[in-house]
């Protein structure tokens, strides 16, 4: 119990402060993207270093902020929404593996924190989960347009739901098992007695339909239709300061715990080629054994690389393109990824039947 | 009556008219500086230069009088080039000072330098350096750099007042207007002299830069401060978007419209009272209904009930003989009509009394000696202006209500404000905040004439309606407002008020009812 | 040189004494006009003299006579105009210094004529010598009975006054001359109406010259036709000239209308001073337009002249030689009206002394060379557009002389 | 099924063109960073607080007042700036200056620099030359809005 306590602590922690920088890291690379320089003013005793403070000073001011509620709203429901959004993906970090396990004074501690047997299931679902705090911002607060952008937002997020849960299935069907930590370490074996068996190389479809699924899913530029500040008002046009930092801060959690979905599932997780749990074995001879602890540094060190990275490129993505129009999206989703994800399942099937 | 050709179209006028006038009643503007209507043609900006055919060379249209037949070109070549002559010649030695000039925006020179001139001057030397800034009396100031020695003003006061404190002195281009040593000008109409200025030459320091005249509107009234009745333009600033205006009004001018030959010399002027007494206006008005009981500015509608209340307890009791009522001829036509209907005619009432009127010294061209708009109307309407008796008006009174709404001092009424305290309920109807209010129980902001529309009698029986110029002040509505809503209060005669909504409303009843307002 | 009528008796010493005038035949026609004719009779002989103003303007004085209304109450009166102002004139100081009698002889017929008993004499401030000789003369005469209450016992009224003015150029315009003898400004009336229906105190008024009003005697004595012999058929009479400026023999010449200049300048006038060569003429006081050598083979009457686009005007003639510089001439010319303009109208007031400017500044050697054509357009925007005939009086000249003598004025401007 | 692919090739080299500029300036930022020194700096806009962008010469900022030599303004209080401007954001009270060849002077000038649009109207409109907007002042900004009101002792100074 305690010990779980402890890890999901870890893990929230680390989950909570990646997100907190990841509004640094999407500032800062979007501005050397654009020939700019970022945000840098935030200081501390006239500290700089790269406005790293920025997202603190962000933070103070979102906390400090009025909080206020709109007339005729209710109060409750309008404080729960963004919790409510926050918690479903907050939640999600508690299944996904770091690590394979760190042995200290014999005991065995798994580096994730609760290795469910629905692993897959349980994070599609929370995440669906977190439409509800979508619909029930703008519902409550009172105001037809934020009405409008909820609706907009849980239309998108259930069509763009199929396809992600679609684009999995074919994971599931070369990985067989809905365990986190069995999916990655199918993805430890070679293929061809050298290539890391991957998903992303048994699955190059159902990653890019992933990726684009999981990115609306993310409500992000392409595909952030429930805000469209400059076209639309979004559902939470009447939320100001902490509870609309909530749901700013959702939005860069969900992008990290995309990243983790990547890396997890596509990427062969905290793998790192070659590595074993006594060290490298490289698939052209040689080896370089390593003691326990420095494999599992390895394997943290890369899990955060290969998440960082699928964070770059998402923020890239988001700086890249402009925005779908709703007729668009939704042609997207329902007519253009939800057939190429069953083709791919079918194309996974035939192939695995060969 | 003569047909003559104006630009090849024909047009019949009067014999003995001048073609100036003929083409103005053909719609044909000729430009004039030196000519005004009130006086004979002088002839001496040779602006009004015209073609006529069969003449060898241009002829003045302000002087010359129409033939039969005869065929007048306006806008020919020559007649162009004359005016842009002359205006050359006015400009050259003129200052261009229109920045700080207070007629800049009306100035006739400005108009006609857009219309007949726009060219770049050639002026190359020095102009002839003038006083800028002479007194002449009654403050005003004369600027002889500006002056286009129209003599306009010298006329002025010669034909009209008959004072003649300007001249012409020295000659050709050093010419200038000026006073004789310090004989000052000193007559109740010099404020005519700024209006009658074609240029910014003569300014009064009333107006002189409080703003400039783009800024103001104008909305024709009538001038209240005496029984002549002079019909008037309010010049008021509808202010700024963000900043605060000092005042409304800015300038009163006259309003030419009687162009009847009686009235010709008196039609063109107003004096200088009239002119320059505008400051009651925004000065110490009262803007909120003050219920001495509540001890805060009451609504309308429980001032209403208060009033209404009285009267009707009177009526129950069979009291009313207890009410007496002090009326003013401040008051409008409708006004004191409906006064009449209600507190003479419905109520019976027999202590109806009206104030002392504002008297001074007249004059012999418009300034009468009552200087109180409607005493006229009041009389045509059926009252008798009639001195206060203080015994019968305080003798057992219980309910005073009175009308004050002259923007000049208390005068005599002061002395009954030691009595006022034997009365149980006293109302007041005042557009203005005086001391005395405070000894009212229920005081009434009205409106001033400019605010609120209607009609005066004139001392010559004429009737003449204005509509309201400025907005109302705070809470305060005019008179007759009070009194439809008054008469509907009490119940007398309810049907009659119904369908009061505009002042015309109650003059209509008013034409029906009384024989001179037909 | 041809016979004088006028100043025939000139060289008599004290001819402006009663006595020795009488003693030369002077009141005899008078006399005889008073006691035999009807003022109808005077006034038509006038008409046949064709008797043209000397003042300036060259109307026929019996015509100016008729149009005063017969039938009316009101006064009427005469102005004798002695406000000789144009520069280069000195003819009228000439009757009234030698010979004031013939002059008021001259009033008095002429009120006669139209039914005057009032007369008055404006003459300028500066005439004051001749002013008191007329006021001596006319108490003279007044004691002679020849002026006065029931003259010559023929129960005829006339009062004449002698009235100074201050020597302004205007006041020697009519209307204008009107308003200083009423006692205001010296400001042109507006015309019309004129002067011969609404004239001095809004009363009927003849306005005639000192040389005009001398002349009726000599009519009246020699008879109308006589008097046309002596001149032109439209322009009878002699008239005189005063020659001033560059010549050998300046002063006033006795010649018929219609002598040509030519002869005027060389053969009475005595030719050019010390052999130079002619460079101009101005014919008829300042405010006539210039004539060059070439033109001055010219008819001194008022038609020929016009034709000529110059004018008789008061018959002064101011010769000007090869040595005078036209820019001094110019700015004499614009200097003096740009001064002795009245103020009144724009154009003129504004107008000369702008040209003025413009000349000052030519003097002085800053010219440019747009300023000739803009001199040149302002005294046309002047000419014919002002109140009264002194704008175009000093148009004129200015035009003609930038005209003329555009060459000389433009090596100034380079220079 | 081309032009799908079209797009597609599209779209990968649209985020090709983002990510090379983020690598290049990265790369030249991080040198930079290590004080190393490259030809080629990272390409980024004007640092701005610390390093002011020149203004140009026609540059419309901050208004002025001009002086006469006597140190009084030169503005005559003709109020055509205050007719001309679209936003309103300008108040003038004349008085009567003693200098009859002045005449007029402005004894309140106020401008409402939070509503000024900068479109220098007035400048235009002065037959003064009195108000300018030549001061090189951008940074307008106040804690208090009635900080932005300026009057005319500060418009001369």
């Amino acid at each position: 119990m305690i010990e779980a306590l402890i890890k999901f602590l870890c893990a929230i922690v680390w989950f909570l402060l990646l997100s907190l920088y990841l509004t640094w890291a999407e500032r800062k690379e979007s501005a050397v993207m654009q020939d700019r320089v970022g945000a840098n003013r935030a200081n501390f005793f006239g500290f700089r270093i790269l406005g790293l403070f920025q997202p603190l000073a962000d933070a103070i001011k979102m906390m400090t902020k009025e909080d206020f509620t709109p007339a005729f709203s209710k109060r409750f429901l309008h404080n729960l929404a963004p919790f409510l959004s926050f918690f479903f993906v907050a939640v999600t970090i508690s299944t996904i593996p770091f690590g394979s396990h760190l042995m200290i004074g014999g005991k065995e501690f798994r580096l994730q924190v609760i290795d469910l047997n629905v692993g897959i299931l349980f994070v599609l679902a929370l995440l669906a989960l977190s439409i509800y705090g979508v619909i029930l911002s703008g519902w409550v607060s009172n105001n037809r347009w934020t009405l409008l952008g909820g609706l907009r937002g849980s239309a998108q997020l259930i069509s763009y739901e199929v396809a992600l849960g679609l684009s999995l299935i074919g994971i599931i069907m070369v990985f067989p098992s809905l365990k986190f930590s069995e999916i990655v370490g199918f993805q430890s074996e070679l293929l061809f007695g050298w290539l890391p068996k991957w998903g992303v190389f048994l699955q190059p479809l159902g990653l890019i339909i992933f990726l684009m699924a999981a990115m609306a899913e993310s409500e992000r530029v392409p595909f952030d239709l429930p805000e469209g500040e400059s076209e639309i008002v979004g559902f939470f046009t009447e939320y100001g300061g902490l509870k609309y930092g909530l749901y700013m801060f959702t939005d860069f959690m969900k992008v990290l715990i995309i990243a983790c979905l990547l890396t997890t599932l596509f990427f062969g997780g905290y793998h790192v080629p070659w590595l074993y749990a006594d060290g490298f074995h490289f698939p052209w001879g040689g080896d370089w054994l390593l003691p326990h602890g420095i494999v599992v540094l390895f394997q943290v060190i890369m899990f955060n690389l290969k998440v960082f990275f699928f964070c770059w490129l998402q923020i890239l993505i988001r700086w890249t393109y402009p925005r779908f129009r709703y007729d668009q999206l939704m042609d997207f989703g329902w007519k253009f990824l939800i057939p190429l994800s069953l083709f791919n399942i079918a194309a996974t099937a035939v192939l695995m039947s060969l | 009556m003569v047909e003559i050709f104006i630009n090849d179209s024909a047009i019949k006028v009067k014999e003995g008219t001048t073609v100036l006038k003929a083409a103005e009643k053909a719609g044909i503007h000729i430009p004039h500086i030196c000519f005004h209507d009130a006086f004979p043609p002088e002839g001496s900006c040779r602006m009004c230069l015209v073609e006529i055919e069969g003449h060898p060379c241009l002829e003045l249209a302000c002087s010359t009088q129409v033939r039969e037949g005869m065929k007048v070109y306006t806008e020919t070549e020559n007649v162009r080039d004359a005016r842009k002559g002359v205006l050359e010649f006015i400009l050259a030695e003129h200052p261009m000072d229109c920045p700080i000039c207070d007629k800049a925006g009306e100035c006739t020179l400005q108009d006609y330098y857009e219309q007949y001139g726009l060219f770049e001057s050639d002026f190359l030397e020095e102009k002839e350096r003038k006083d800028k800034k002479v007194d002449i009396g009654k403050g005003l100031i004369l600027d002889r750099e500006r002056c286009v020695l129209c003599t306009r003003c010298v006329r002025f006061l010669r034909d009209i007042t008959k004072t003649g404190e300007l001249g012409v002195f020295e000659r050709g281009v050093r010419s200038e207007i000026g006073i004789f040593g310090d004989q000052y000008i000193d007559n109740n109409y010099a404020g005519n002299l700024v209006e009658l200025c074609p240029v910014g030459a003569i300014t009064d320091k009333d107006f002189r830069f409080k703003t400039r005249n783009w800024f103001l509107k104008k909305g024709a009234s009538v001038c209240p401060l005496c029984s002549r009745g002079c019909q008037i333009f309010i010049e008021y600033h509808p202010g700024f978007a963000r900043f605060k205006v000092p005042k409304r009004v800015y300038r009163i001018s006259s309003r030419v419209t009687s162009r009847d030959q009686s009235q010709k010399e008196k039609g063109y002027w107003i004096c200088d009272i009239g002119r320059y007494g505008y400051s009651y206006m925004d000065k110490d008005r009262a803007e909120n209904i003050i219920l001495k009981q509540k001890n805060r500015p009451a609504e309308r509608g429980e001032a209403e009930a208060f009033l209404g209340e009285k009267i009707k307890k009177l009526i129950y009791r069979n009291k009313l003989q207890r009410m007496g009522v002090v009326l003013n001829t401040w008051l409008t036509n409708e006004e004191l009509f409906l006064a009449r209907k209600i507190f003479t005619l419905d109520l019976e009432l027999e202590k109806v009394f009206f104030t002392e009127l504002d008297t001074g010294e007249k004059d012999d061209l418009l300034l009468t000696a009552d200087r109180t708009p409607n005493k006229k109307g009041a009389e045509e309407i059926g009252f008798e202006i009639n001195q206060i008796e203080k015994q019968k008006l305080f003798d057992e009174t219980e309910l005073l209500i009175v009308f004050w709404s002259s923007p000049f001092g208390l005068g005599s009424i002061t002395e009954l404000l030691p009595e006022l305290s034997k009365v149980r309920t006293k109302i007041l109807f005042t557009p203005f905040k005086r001391k005395w209010n405070d000894a009212f129980d229920l005081v009434i902001p009205t409106l001033v004439s400019a605010e609120k529309g209607g009609s005066f009698t004139n001392i010559d029986g004429k009737v003449q309606h204005f509509d309201a110029v400025l907005s109302p002040p705070g809470e305060a509505r005019a008179e007759w407002e009070w009194l439809v809503s008054l008469g509907k209060e009490i119940e007398v005669d309810f049907n009659s008020y119904l369908g009061m909504k505009f002042p015309y409303d109650v003059y209509k009843k008013m034409k029906d009812k009384i024989e001179f307002f037909r | 040189m041809p016979e004088k009528i006028l100043t025939k008796d000139f060289d008599v010493k004290h001819l402006f004494k009663i006595d020795e005038y009488m003693k030369k035949g002077g009141y005899k026609t008078l006399t005889r006009v008073l006691k035999e004719l009807k003022p109808e009779d005077v006034m038509s002989e006038v008409k046949a003299a064709h008797l043209r103003g000397r003042g300036g303007a060259g109307f026929p004085a019996g015509v100016k006579w008729g149009f005063v209304p017969k039938d009316v109450d009101k006064p009427k009166y005469l102005c004798v105009n002695a406000d000789e102002g144009e520069p280069g004139t000195f003819k009228d100081r000439y009757i009234m210094t030698h010979n004031p009698h013939l002059l008021l002889e001259g009033i008095v017929m002429t009120c006669f004529a139209v039914g005057i008993h009032t007369a008055y004499i404006y003459i300028r401030g500066e005439y004051e010598n001749m002013a008191v000789r007329l006021e001596n003369a006319i108490s003279e005469a007044e004691a002679k009975g020849f002026i006065g209450k029931n003259i010559l016992k023929t129960g005829f009224d006339l009062n004449v006054t002698v009235h100074r003015g201050a020597g302004a150029y205007i006041c020697g315009e009519e209307t204008a001359l009107l308003e200083s003898l009423e006692g205001k400004r010296g400001n042109p009336r507006l015309k019309p109406p004129f002067p011969a229906a609404v004239g001095l105190f809004q009363n009927p008024t003849v306005i005639n010259n000192v040389e005009t009003l001398s002349n009726v005697p000599c009519i009246m004595e020699k008879g109308a036709d006589w008097f046309v012999k002596q001149g032109l058929s439209e322009d009878g009479g002699t008239r005189l000239f005063g020659v001033s400026g560059k010549v050998k023999k300046p002063g006033v010449y006795e010649l018929p209308v219609g002598t040509s200049l030519k002869e005027l300048v060389y053969t009475y006038a005595g030719g050019i001073k010390s052999g130079k060569k002619l460079k101009a003429v101005i014919p008829g006081g300042m405010s006539s337009p210039i004539l060059k050598p070439d033109e001055i083979d010219i008819s001194m009457d008022c038609a020929s002249l016009m034709k000529a686009d110059s004018m008789l005007g008061s018959g002064a003639v101011i010769v000007l030689d090869e040595d005078v510089p036209i820019i001094d001439v110019l700015r004499k010319v614009t200097q003096f009206y740009s001064h002795e303009s009245c103020g009144q109208c724009t154009p003129c007031r504004i107008g000369n002394s702008w040209i003025n400017k413009i000349v000052k500044r030519i003097y002085r050697g800053e010219g440019k060379k747009e300023d000739l054509d803009k001199i040149e357009k302002l005294a046309s925007n002047i000419l014919g557009r002002t109140l009264c005939p002194l704008g175009d009086a000093a148009a004129m000249p200015i035009l003609s002389i930038v005209k003329k003598f555009r060459k000389e004025l433009e090596s100034f401007i380079k220079g | 099924m081309f032009r799908l692919f079209g797009y597609f090739f599209e779209i990968i080299r649209g985020s090709v063109i983002t990510a090379r500029h983020f690598i290049v300036n990265l790369f030249f930022h991080t040198l930079n960073l290590f004080g190393i020194k490259t030809k080629r700096k990272g390409a980024f806009t004007i640092q701005y607080p610390e390093q002011k962008s020149e203004i140009a010469e026609r540059h419309r900022s901050l208004h002025r007042l001009m002086k006469r030599e006597n140190g009084k303004p030169r503005c005559v209080a003709c109020m055509l700036c205050q007719t001309v401007c679209p936003s309103e954001c300008i108040y003038i009270e004349a008085a009567e200056d003693p200098d009859p060849e002045i005449q007029k002077y402005p004894s309140t000038f106020l401008i409402d620099i939070s509503r000024c649009c900068f479109c220098g109207f007035c400048v235009e409109a002065c037959p003064e030359d009195a108000i300018r907007m030549d001061t090189g002042e951008v940074e307008l900004a106040q804690y208090n809005k009635d900080d932005l009101m300026l009057d005319l002792d500060f418009l001369l100074s």
